[in-house]
């Protein structure tokens, strides 16, 4: 639904169940923090996120009647082709599990989490801040309006 | 916290380029305009530091930490004089460039903030050993570079290239990392050594093709990032859309960063890669198609950043040849070919932004006579053009050599052949420019006819046709600093 | 020990010199052109005298090489060094004694262009690059020093660049060489591989031992000979070379018809004891260049250009020397490259001088120059006579010995080729003496003078070596054992003795040539001059005389047409018709061989580069500039790869 | 808490459900024209990789947590990604008030 609504807002929507379903899918997993996370950084944020520049774009809603281009045969092929083969491969090989069955699996803690985090990747957790100081930057310099075009500028963009 | 303050003594080189990272945005958000003048020496001064402070710490110790993903080793700090001495050299380009373009100029903070991200990306791709830090590196050399293809704000095609790199960049992501999430399914492993053992241990390259599906994912996303056929549609467009000093920052930078990534995975985490027909296949394929997509395509272009897309998308690919084989002498042969690479196309478009400085155009026709208005920068110019043929007694010939070397001994001499006939090829397009510049009337404006250049581009143009030439006089030097950055599993 | 230092420290010197004058005159030659010019010639002929004197120390202290390690790869290393031995120092007198003179002769051709200094430059660069290919002692530093003279060759080639012939010409030249050298350079790679060396010594040790299997041996000679095919313009890459005439005419002295071209023969000669070994690579460059010389031989007759004519004899004569080494006249065919650069020079620069004082290269519009120049045609006569192969002087010697020796060796298809050749010279070259020098003055040549004395005095030096350089090799004093000796190159030399027979047959061949062009040209033109009456006293007619050259001229434009008139004049006169009827034959058969190489060849060539330069265009519209469709040809070759590799996966 | 076990989850089912999204998102990607609908299906393609790298990490590595720390990571480059892109499009909108990718082509050759 998300990549067939017609539109824009709607699929937003529908993106939003589908990342509650992958929530749900951790809470299965036994990933419960990431549940949370999923939840709170992805719901939370990024969909709108997406939903605010949509209405600051103020596209043209829903009238597009030909929302997809001429090439739909051909990508759903392409498509089709890579989750078959990619399905096949994961039901003929054995990968190595240690658990046999979800239910053995145990439930990860917050406290858990963090600890590892903080021992073992701090330099990623580093670099990553550094990645969305960059992007954060960026975005500012980007989306902002430039006082040649309109006189109205403020800096609205906020993440 | 004694563990920690010793890991941190192994990314000082990096840490300073953050710090003055950050010292540039503070500055220039608080105290602002008054001193972008300072910026750039503060760049470079910074840059300086981080390049002395490599020689000074842990040159010679191997050590990994963090956790193992972090390694300091011959290789590692290969490529950080590499990409710090290509970045010095790159920035103070900038010095002269930003004065022409006014949202550089307005943003300028910014502008060498994401500039320093980018590098230390780069940096940080060559040291990193699992998983997540090379997608993370790779990530921040990528995200600075989309919107610094896109700085030039009210240019459509600035906007435009930044637009088609960005979605096809974050696409490739997209695919690196489920390929890189496939490698983790099937050692259950993110350290590269550690997947290494793993793969040797149970023997997984002959029988396990969620790995084998893995690695070729992710070579599509390190394919997407040097710019190889067929996933290098991103390249003209961004290319001649991107300000012309951004273009300069992917050609290099970004280009390095994204070998040495590749590097590391392929030789480190699968270390038999030649072991599995499918990854050499694969990579044969990249680049036999580079070659001849890059060398027939440039063929009719007229837009010299255009131009330059296609030949790096060659160049790319006469590197792959490398790759098809992982032997020591392959990936030395390697790491001349990149340096050789690197050192012309600074040079190549050093004097394109020269030339597009003076004359506010990017056509190949821009540098009509220029052979006889500035003898001196067009010579240095013919060096770097003929250096990317191939010919001698350029730095190109001898990484083409090294790398065709590499290809017959591993039996793939009819892609070298290929190869060899599309460099053929390719003389017929950088000639063209020669063509311009010696037998080709300026039919513009007469005022513009002798390409300004500062005193200081000149000096840099030099020394990079002079260490082009120096790389075929004494290549014993390259060779040996090459041979010694060797690395395997 | 003192001499070793001595001979090695020359060596170095030899190239280095012109490098450094090519660097000083770089540096200043916007502001003193004029000062450049004599710069540059100093410092050339410093380098004359410094090869005659390393001439002089190989002979009497014998050949002597030097080396350095360049690097070390793996359990390959390769060296640079230089090597002085006969051949090479043979080389350098040749190379820098015209360059020498080209440079003394520019001073005069060039001196009103305005980009006089900078000529020099290229000049002294160029000498700089052909000393040092001739010195290297391995094939990569030879490859790089043949992609140098390469670059030199464009850069002049397209030194008049307003003319955009003569920018295409540039670009022409460096791309076909370049084909052939796509092929050296793989040559090079393989024996590279096979060898693990890249010295000359040591690779011919290798091959003499039988170290290196045959099949090896065979396929890196005839790559290494592909580039020589590039380089000395043998069929089927020798296009580029007419085409280079587009150049200042003292660079189509020195480069294209002296010394660079003549790198591919001595690349041949370099190698030969690799070539040697292989029979099959000896055949291919026996047949390349026995085909190439009367191939080229015939295109010459029909052109008008002065100088294409000349590029056409040129291409023929290095046909020419290149069967010479096929056969395995090892010493002839270098003997030849020698005489052969004395006088093509002489004659370029003749007819240098020729169109600088006329201001055209169409020979139909010269004429009667002999009395206007005097100097510049005794001279050009020197040279033609000496290509011809006229007794006594230098291309004589040197042609009689290639012709002797296939004769000896019961090579007979080889010798009637050459000879036949020899005659077609012979007839080529007087055709141009006489149209240009003899007759009565045409419109242009009435305003011609003698040229100043900087280009005067080379000529006079160029027909001084034009006529001795031959004895250096000359059977009849056993110069040509003691030559050979000299330039041996480690190999065995089979040495031809003085044989009439041959000798009888090619100067015949040649005064025929000579005496069909001076009866189907001379005496056109000038019938009352007194030569006609004395040699020719039973031609009458006047009409008639003039009458066959009308007809000649028609059947150069039409020959379908007038073949009827061919007849009836036939029958008139037998001895003429005779005549005629060789003449005829050989200009239809050469037209079209010349069509032929126009259109099959050139045709092909240029279909190649379009049919290239048309698939980059085409494979442009896939870059649609659309990302969804970039994003789709991206997955779809991840799927098609994905897929192709479950179908082979078997589970 | 415990699953009452009639049906046991087994691995490939998760990595079936992961490539089933991947395939979607890919589709989405190939068709669509909008920008930002381009943006949400790669937000899909990303979720696949998250679910495949907790299963991974569930299943594979249920001691070290080193699949979760990359789908954290992941995540992280996710966010910036979106932020980035929105930037993008909106500085291209204003320009050329549209967000069709199809007509976003002025560079091509």
């Amino acid at each position: 639904m998300v990549i067939t609504a017609k539109h824009i807002l709607h699929s937003s929507f529908y993106l939003i169940a589908s990342l509650l379903c992958v929530a749900m899918f951790f809470i299965m997993l036994r990933a419960e923090y990431l549940a949370a996370v999923q939840i709170l950084v992805y719901i939370g944020s990024i969909v709108v996120l997406i939903i605010f520049a949509l209405m600051l774009t103020r596209t043209k809603v829903g009238d597009e009647t030909n929302i997809s281009n001429n090439q739909k045969i051909f990508a759903a092929f392409t498509a089709m082709i890579l989750f078959v083969c990619l399905t096949i491969v994961f039901f003929n090989i054995n990968l190595e599990v240690k658990v046999e069955s979800i239910s053995k699996v145990s439930i990860v803690s917050v406290k858990q989490f963090a600890e590892v985090l903080f021992s073992a990747y701090t330099l990623p957790f580093e670099i990553a801040s550094l990645l969305l100081l960059a992007a954060l930057v960026g975005s500012v310099v980007l989306a902002m309006k430039e006082k040649t075009e309109e006189n109205n500028d403020n800096k609205k963009f906020t993440k | 916290m004694s563990i920690m303050s010793i890991n941190i003594v192994y990314i000082i080189p990096e840490l300073i380029i953050a710090f003055f990272a950050l010292l540039i945005l503070l500055l220039s958000v608080f105290i602002g305009k008054k001193f972008d003048i300072a910026l750039a020496p503060i760049s470079v001064f910074g840059i300086f530091i981080s390049l002395v402070s490599v020689f000074v710490f842990n040159f010679y110790n191997k050590s990994s930490v963090f956790n193992n993903s972090f390694v300091v080793d011959n290789f590692s700090n290969f490529f950080r004089i590499f990409i710090l001495t290509s970045s010095l050299i790159f920035i103070v380009f900038t010095f002269s460039y930003s004065k022409g373009s006014i949202y550089i100029k307005r943003h300028l903070g910014e502008f060498y903030f994401l500039i320093l991200m980018v590098i230390i990306g780069a940096m940080l791709m060559s040291a990193s050993c699992d998983l997540i830090m090379l997608f993370i590196s790779l990530e921040l050399v990528s995200i600075p570079s989309y919107i610094l293809a896109g700085y030039e704000k009210m240019n459509e095609k600035s906007e435009e290239a930044s637009l088609k790199y960005f979605i096809l960049g974050v696409l490739a992501t997209a695919i690196l990392v489920y390929g890189f999430s496939l490698v983790y399914g099937a050692t259950g492993e993110i350290n590269l050594k550690e997947i290494a053992r793993a793969i040797i241990n149970r023997n997984l390259l002959e029988n396990n093709y969620v790995l084998i599906i893995g690695v070729i994912l992710s070579l599509v996303g390190f394919a997407f990032k040097i710019g190889a056929a067929p996933f290098h549609w991103w390249a003209p467009d961004t290319y001649e859309g991107a300000p012309t000093i951004i273009t300069t920052l992917i050609t290099t930078i970004v280009k390095i960063a994204a070998f040495a990534g590749l590097i590391r995975f392929l030789y480190v985490g699968i270390s038999g890669f030649k072991n599995s027909i499918w990854i050499v296949l694969f990579l044969v394929l990249l680049s036999l198609l580079s070659v001849i997509i890059g060398n027939l395509m440039a063929l009719p272009q007229k837009n010299f950043k255009r131009l330059m897309a296609y030949s790096s998308i060659a160049h790319a690919g006469y590197i792959l040849i490398g790759f098809s084989s992982a032997n020591t002498d392959a990936q030395f042969a390697i790491f001349i070919y990149l340096l050789a690479y690197i050192a012309m196309n600074l040079g190549a478009f050093s004097v394109a932004m020269l030339v597009e400085k003076t004359r506010h155009s990017e056509e190949i026709k821009a540098f009509a006579g220029i052979g006889y208005t500035n003898p001196f920068i067009s010579i240095c110019m013919i060096i770097f053009l003929i250096s990317m043929v191939g010919l001698p007694p350029f730095a190109g010939f001898l990484g083409k050599l090294l790398v065709f070397k590499a290809g017959v001994e591993n039996n793939l001499t009819w892609l070298v052949i290929i190869g060899v006939i599309t460099s053929v090829i390719s003389l017929w397009y950088y000639v063209n420019i020669i063509k311009h510049m010696y037998f080709v009337r300026y039919e513009g404006d007469s005022s513009l006819l002798k390409i300004k250049a500062s005193k200081l581009s000149v000096f840099l143009i030099t020394i990079l046709a002079i260490f082009t030439i120096s790389m075929v006089i004494i290549p014993s030097v390259f060779i040996l600093v090459s041979r010694n950055a060797v690395v395997f599993f | 020990m003192t001499q070793i230092i001595q001979i090695t420290q020359i060596v170095w010197f030899i190239p280095l010199i012109p490098f450094i004058g090519f660097i000083i005159t770089f540096l200043i030659f916007k502001k003193f052109s004029n000062a450049v010019s004599k710069i540059s010639t100093i410092f050339s002929g410093i380098c004359v005298l410094l090869s005659l004197y390393s001439v002089y120390l190989v002979y009497t202290k014998g050949s002597f090489s030097t080396e350095i390690v360049w690097y070390i790869t793996g359990k390959y290393y390769i060296s640079m060094g230089f090597v002085a031995d006969g051949l090479s120092t043979m080389m350098l007198v040749v190379v820098s004694i015209v360059s020498f003179l080209v440079h003394l002769y520019s001073i005069g051709y060039m001196h009103k262009d305005s980009r006089f200094g900078l000529f020099f430059v290229y000049l002294q660069l160029f000498s700089a690059s052909m000393l040092g290919l001739v010195l290297a002692n391995n094939y990569l530093q030879m490859y790089i020093f043949w992609e140098l003279v390469g670059l030199c060759s464009y850069l002049l080639i397209g030194f008049w660049y307003e003319k955009k012939s003569a920018s295409d010409a540039a670009k022409k030249a460096f791309l076909t060489t370049r084909v052939g050298d796509v092929g050296m350079m793989i040559g090079i790679l393989l024996l590279f591989l096979n060898t693990g060396t890249l010295g000359f010594t040591k690779i011919f040790e290798l091959v003499e031992k039988g170290f290196i299997s045959g099949s090896v041996i065979t396929a890196s000679s005839i790559l290494l000979f592909c580039g020589a095919i590039g380089k000395s313009a043998q069929f089927p890459l020798h296009v580029w070379l007419p085409d280079a005439m587009e150049g200042p005419t003292p660079v189509s002295a020195l480069i294209h018809a002296a010394t660079m071209v003549a790198a591919g023969v001595y690349l041949v000669g370099r190698s030969f004891p690799l070539f040697f070994a292989s029979p099959y690579a000896m055949t291919v460059v026996a047949v390349i260049g026995v085909f190439t010389a009367i191939f080229a031989a015939s295109i010459a007759i029909v052109q008008t250009d002065i100088k294409k004519i000349l590029a056409y004899s040129t291409i023929s004569q290095l046909g020419y020397m290149i069967f010479a080494l096929g056969l395995g006249a090892y010493v002839a065919g270098l003997f030849h490259l020698m005489t052969h650069a004395f006088f093509k020079a002489l004659l370029f620069l003749g007819s240098g001088s020729v169109i600088h004082a006329t201001g055209t290269q169409e020979i139909t519009e010269m004429g009667g120059l002999a009395k206007k120049m005097k100097t510049t045609t005794w001279t050009f006569i020197t040279g033609a006579l000496s290509l011809s192969g006229f007794p006594l002087l230098a291309g004589f010697w040197s042609k009689d010995e290639i012709l002797g020796f296939a004769f000896d060796n019961g090579r007979y298809i080889f010798f009637a080729i050459g000879a036949f050749t020899a005659f077609l010279t012979a007839f080529y070259m007087f055709r141009l003496v006489f149209v240009v020098f003899g007759g009565s003055l045409s419109q242009k040549s009435e305003h011609a003078h003698e040229s100043p004395k900087t280009m005067t005095i080379p000529l006079i030096i160029l027909a001084i070596f034009a006529i001795i350089a031959g004895y250096i090799g000359a059977p009849f004093i056993k110069g040509n054992i003691a030559f050979g000796e000299f330039i041996k190159n480690g190999i065995h030399i089979k040495h031809t003795e003085f044989n009439f027979m041959p000798m009888v047959i090619s100067v015949l061949l040649a005064l025929m040539g000579i005496l069909l062009s001076y009866l189907m040209y001379q005496k056109k033109t000038i019938p009352k001059d007194w030569l006609y009456k004395y040699v020719k006293p039973y031609y009458t007619t006047l009409k008639n005389k003039y009458y066959i050259d009308e007809f000649y001229s028609k059947v150069i434009i039409r020959p379908g047409i007038k073949f009827a008139n061919l007849i009836n004049w036939f029958d008139k006169n037998i001895i003429d018709g005779f005549i005629n009827i060789i003449g005829k034959a050989t200009v239809i058969i050469s037209k079209g061989i010349h069509l032929f190489d126009l259109g099959v060849i050139d045709g092909f060539v240029n279909w190649t580069a379009n049919e290239t330069y048309n698939s980059g265009k085409r494979l442009r519209k896939l870059q649609t500039g659309n990302v969804s469709a970039y994003a789709i040809i991206m997955f779809a070759v991840c799927a098609v790869y994905i897929i192709y590799l479950i179908i082979r996966f078997k589970f | 808490m415990q699953f009452s076990a009639g049906l046991e989850l087994k691995l490939e089912y998760f990595l079936a459900i992961a490539a089933v999204l991947f395939g979607i998102g890919t589709y989405g990607v190939l068709t669509r024209r909008h920008v930002v609908h381009i943006l949400l299906s790669i937000e899909l393609m990303l979720n696949a990789v998250l679910i495949n790298l907790i299963a991974f990490s569930a299943f594979l590595t249920p001691e070290k947590l080193t699949g979760q720390m990359f789908a954290v990571f992941v995540i992280v480059v996710a966010a910036s990604e979106v932020g980035v892109g929105l930037a993008i499009i909106l500085s291209i909108y204003r320009k050329r008030k549209t967000v069709d990718v199809d007509k976003i082509n002025i560079l091509k050759g």
